[in-house]
């Protein structure tokens, strides 16, 4: 098996053995040549013999063979022509700086200047450095390395045309049903939960009452492999939405409500929205009463809703590949050579409603995860493959426009649009939450800060769902990837009614994500959400930060030409 | 630490009126306000569902 | 009727915590506001009896 | 000002100023320019007039001044010579790609081969790549960049040559007095303690009788900056030890305590420990029956000994600076081109006292820290400076040999060697706690190999504290971290009694911590903890391993003779 670059430096003094047949004419590369850490076995099994006069593998790199030869054939002096003499002082020597071992590699190739009459001029201006060539390994003329993959995911979308209350729990022919007693039967995730309801509303008849809008759960389900890898299984068509009261017919939460006529109380078609067209599946939960502004009562509500799921899950698992209508393959890169970036994500942190399930076993579940409140909001790494297949549950209710659902993270633009750019290289996703007192913000902001040097990105995007205190930390947090040169950039809502409480001088660079005409939360679901869009104006002004292009000082107060100026940009 | 507390001029709505007061809630729900009926300033009799403004900032803990 | 709404800074003391917000009663019993945890900006943990401030104006029915 | 090569490349298009004086001959590099980012404010204050012919940054690197030029001048064809015709097709293109620019303003530098005549060949190898040529900048001779100092701490070391009790709390010429009612103040810093003691073991009166030993703890203090920066004031010569009985005279663990005679039951000397001629303060604290047992009962204790300490530092703080025997100055780096790696701590996470504090306001102390079991065991990154100075206080108490306490991780020998080493780049430190139950395990294993991928570092060193169920995580952490391609190598007590539970095929490269002859937690405080040889060890396997050289299987069984044997290379 041939070898790469990186470890032909590392075994730069051991023996050169080819390891596929090599035609005469060849410039000897790190793919002509056998790894040295399996040799002891090839020698013990016979199939290979080292001699004395072997060549190194850093003198034989960018020499020529000089005749046809065997896999296993160990390169010497006779084989090859314009080999490097041997520099025994380096022998023996661990070699940790690989640029290093690199640079007095290259030394070993000839420039042959065979000059027997010259008339004229060689000038070569100050600050020639001899000991950097400018060759390359022939056979990899690529100086930047490929991506390469780390993990692949497989999201298999499957139509959903009717959603039907039956007697059994299926799903065939595009025809999702629901098994009648499974309402009643989700009582016993929680005792706390009292009641629920299920009901489907089809596209064309959204204007129906609602209670609050707690969630809106896409219907997914791994059939192989763990959230992040492997495949998974999601409806398209079809969503969940959770509304919650107490017994006492209170709100889950007496602030940040959504109630209304769901015509009028979603803005359709935001990632964290149904779509149009979609058939929403509305579970409805009732909670023991005063519950619903402890942080058990909500909970109890998604742990009843995920119960209900998780049998449309198990019937969902059940499809047969070959009727899926779309299959998306994501995947998670090591891309060396481009610049490192990380996407911060702020959640909510602060008790209650405000948390986010992390890490499920199912995609958007809620089972299995751990909540960000018990994480005590400390920065947590996923890939943003583990994030696209639904690595958070949001259990974040208020308010209604700003607030990012389960389905947002899902389908969240940033991780999307940062993940498939070729020019950057996106490491993680960093989600960290926002506690309530000053001291916990600044804790966990200090992390964050740790992190993002530890982890040498260059760049950095910083979202914060919702307005208020949070603000405090949002700003805590890009001050702290700031200052130590890391450019960022932030993504929130403020506006009029969510204007920033303080400020840096690191945020020089701000997406403002209000979609509302006069600045205001006008309780829409999900309208002055993270979008497509933004996410675009926010990679762009990343990349212009760091390309060291200077970002306009922003105006004192929030106006709505200055984002339209900048869509301009990206369109 | 030092933070900006903005006053904010925000529409709501009057959720009740008793013969002490009035409770509105703010819009965005971002919070509700009880005032006695000396606080609030208006040219018609108060009826619930009532388009109000107030002012409001976030509250700081001192 | 033309009127001037003008923010106050209030002093108060929190009457309720809950997971999901708090409720504050202002000086002179002038009002009682409930808003989320989010808008509500504190160095220490939210106890019952902690003195805070907010800026309130009249309530105006437009 | 001048700009640096990185400034040149993103203004490559911007015009050409020269930032200073400059003489006839002098070839242009980007330390003879000015920023084009303050060429507005230059403009506007009359002090710069650009032309219609001045030439851009990219056409004149590498062109020499023709003429001696004023600071603000902007060159222009009839000022230098040799200058680059321009390439319109590249500007107003935001370039995020930093080699490709570098690369293209390379190509305009010269090499001139004036030759009239020539009779000869010249033979430039397969593989030549003219878009590098080997120039650099005069003025950065270097091609390695430096390392980059982050930040940095300084530790003051202050003899303390005798403790006595007395009226007030001092520290003056050697001597530290500790006020005689500080005890009985120390009382209200948690409810739960009943009692507080404090007496002074001298180094020669050390066969004395004591109750468990729960803690070790430096006195240290910051005099300027947070932790991991700035200055701490550090006492030597003089250790706190904390000990602990309920008020039932039950130590404060049933398991693995180590009362007994000081002498017998401490081994002196080791990272942890007390050294030989520590003067030991001892501060034994009761708390309230049967809660030695629970989470709050033995915090209460190190709250109540914290309390106590935090006014010896008051009295420390104030040391003159000169009165110091010892000055360290430790830097965290940023270090560019040598292989990332990183090391991960295990540390106990199970409740009680198999809990840590992370990050402490004060060096080693308690408050404003938090508590890594609240954390949810997840990983947290801290920088190596960060833990240098104080930043984990341990609660830890079984089993004593193999327990890592506060003043371990003051004096932590493998991050001291591994932030030291100038081959490798050690990028953070990562505390990772170990709970309960095997699915938290797996779930905060799995938190570590997402960020160790986001952290893209080439070797780890894994190491946990005692022994027992934590091995699981400590096999599942490495797991993490080897399938992801990266070198790893484990360090733990394990010898007979902590035998390895579980295992897998990453766990290749392993350091054995016992120091007990016949292999077992022989209940002497500290004795199988990580001492400087074994992090040499560790340090060196990882090294091999990074280097490609392969690891000998491991033994069957513990035997002493491997490390004897190991242990020659490092010496």
């Amino acid at each position: 098996m041939s070898i790469t670059v990186e470890t032909a430096e590392q075994h730069y003094n051991d023996p050169a053995v080819l390891c596929c047949l090599r035609q005469k004419g060849t410039v000897i590369s790190a793919s002509d040549l056998e790894d040295p850490a399996i040799f002891p076995d090839l020698e013990e099994s016979g199939l290979l013999k080292l001699s004395e006069d072997s060549l190194t593998i850093g003198q034989v790199l960018g020499s020529t063979l000089d005749q046809d030869a065997d896999a296993m054939t160990p390169l010497t002096p006779k084989l090859v022509s314009h080999f490097a003499e041997k520099k025994t002082e380096e022998s023996g020597k661990i070699t940790t700086s690989l640029s290093a071992a690199a640079a007095s590699g290259l030394n070993n190739s000839v420039i042959r200047f065979s000059i027997n009459e010259l008339k004229g001029q060689i000038e070569i201006p100050a600050g020639f450095d001899p000991s950097v060539l400018p060759f390359t390994i022939p056979s990899a003329p690529k100086l930047e390395p490929e991506d390469q993959i780390i993990r692949t995911l497989t999201q298999r979308e499957f139509d959903v045309q009717e959603v039907r209350i039956g007697a059994e729990t299926s799903f065939q022919d595009k025809v999702l049903t629901i098994r009648e007693g499974l309402c009643t039967e989700s009582l016993k995730a929680d005792p706390l939960v009292k009641d629920a309801e299920l009901d489907i509303i089809p596209p064309d008849q959204r204007h129906v009452y609602s209670n609050t809008i707690m969630d809106v759960i896409p219907i997914a389900t791994k059939t192989e492999g763990i959230l992040g890898e492997g495949t998974t299984h999601v409806m398209r068509g079809a969503v969940v939405i959770l509304t919650g009261v107490d017994e006492l017919g209170v709100q889950v939460h007496e602030f940040g409500s959504c109630e209304g006529y769901l015509d009028e109380k979603i803005r359709f078609g935001r990632p964290g929205s149904p779509d149009p067209d979609d058939i929403m599946i509305r579970i409805h939960v009732t909670v023991q009463e005063n519950t619903g502004m402890e942080r058990r009562g909500p909970f109890a509500a998604h742990k009843a809703c995920d119960y209900i799921i998780q049998e449309i899950r198990e019937a969902l698992k059940k499809a047969p590949a070959e009727a899926c209508v779309k299959e998306d393959v994501y995947h998670d890169y090591k891309k060396t050579g481009k610049p490192r970036v990380v996407l911060v994500k702020e959640i909510m942190g602060q008790g209650a409603m405000h948390d986010n399930v992390i890490l499920p076993t199912e995609p958007a579940g809620v089972k299995g995860g751990r909540r960000n409140v018990d994480l005590g909001n400390v920065p947590v790494v996923l890939s943003p493959n583990e994030v696209r297949d639904g690595g958070i549950h949001a259990l974040t209710c208020i308010g209604p426009a700003t607030k990012e659902v389960t389905r947002h993270y899902f389908r969240e633009p940033l991780v999307n649009l940062m993940a498939e750019d070729n020019e950057i290289n996106l490491v993680g996703v960093i989600f960290i939450g926002s506690p309530q007192v000053n001291d916990e913000k600044s804790y966990v902001s200090a992390r964050l800060g740790a992190l993002a040097e530890a982890l040498d990105v260059e760049g950095a995007i910083v979202t914060t769902e919702g307005f208020g205190n949070n603000h405090i930390d949002f700003a805590e947090n890009i001050e702290q990837i700031g200052r130590r040169g890391i450019k960022v950039v932030g993504a929130s809502y403020c506006a009029y009614q969510g204007q920033l409480v303080v400020g840096n001088k690191y945020m020089d660079a701000m997406i403002e994500l209000n979609k509302d005409k006069d600045g205001f939360e006008n309780e829409i679901l999900a309208d002055s959400t993270l979008c497509p869009s933004d996410a675009k104006r926010a990679l762009l002004m990343l990349k212009t930060k760091m390309a060291g292009v200077p970002i306009e000082p922003a105006n004192r107060n929030w106006s709505q030409d200055v984002i339209d100026a900048n869509q301009q940009f990206i369109q | 630490m030092d933070c900006e507390l903005t006053p904010k001029l925000l529409p709501g709505k009057i959720l009740e009126v008793t013969d002490l007061g009035v409770k509105v809630t703010l819009k965005g729900r971002m919070g509700i306000i009880q005032v006695p009926l000396r606080s609030v300033i208006t040219d018609k009799s108060l009826q619930v569902g009532q388009e109000i403004r107030v002012y409001l900032s976030y509250i700081q803990v001192v």
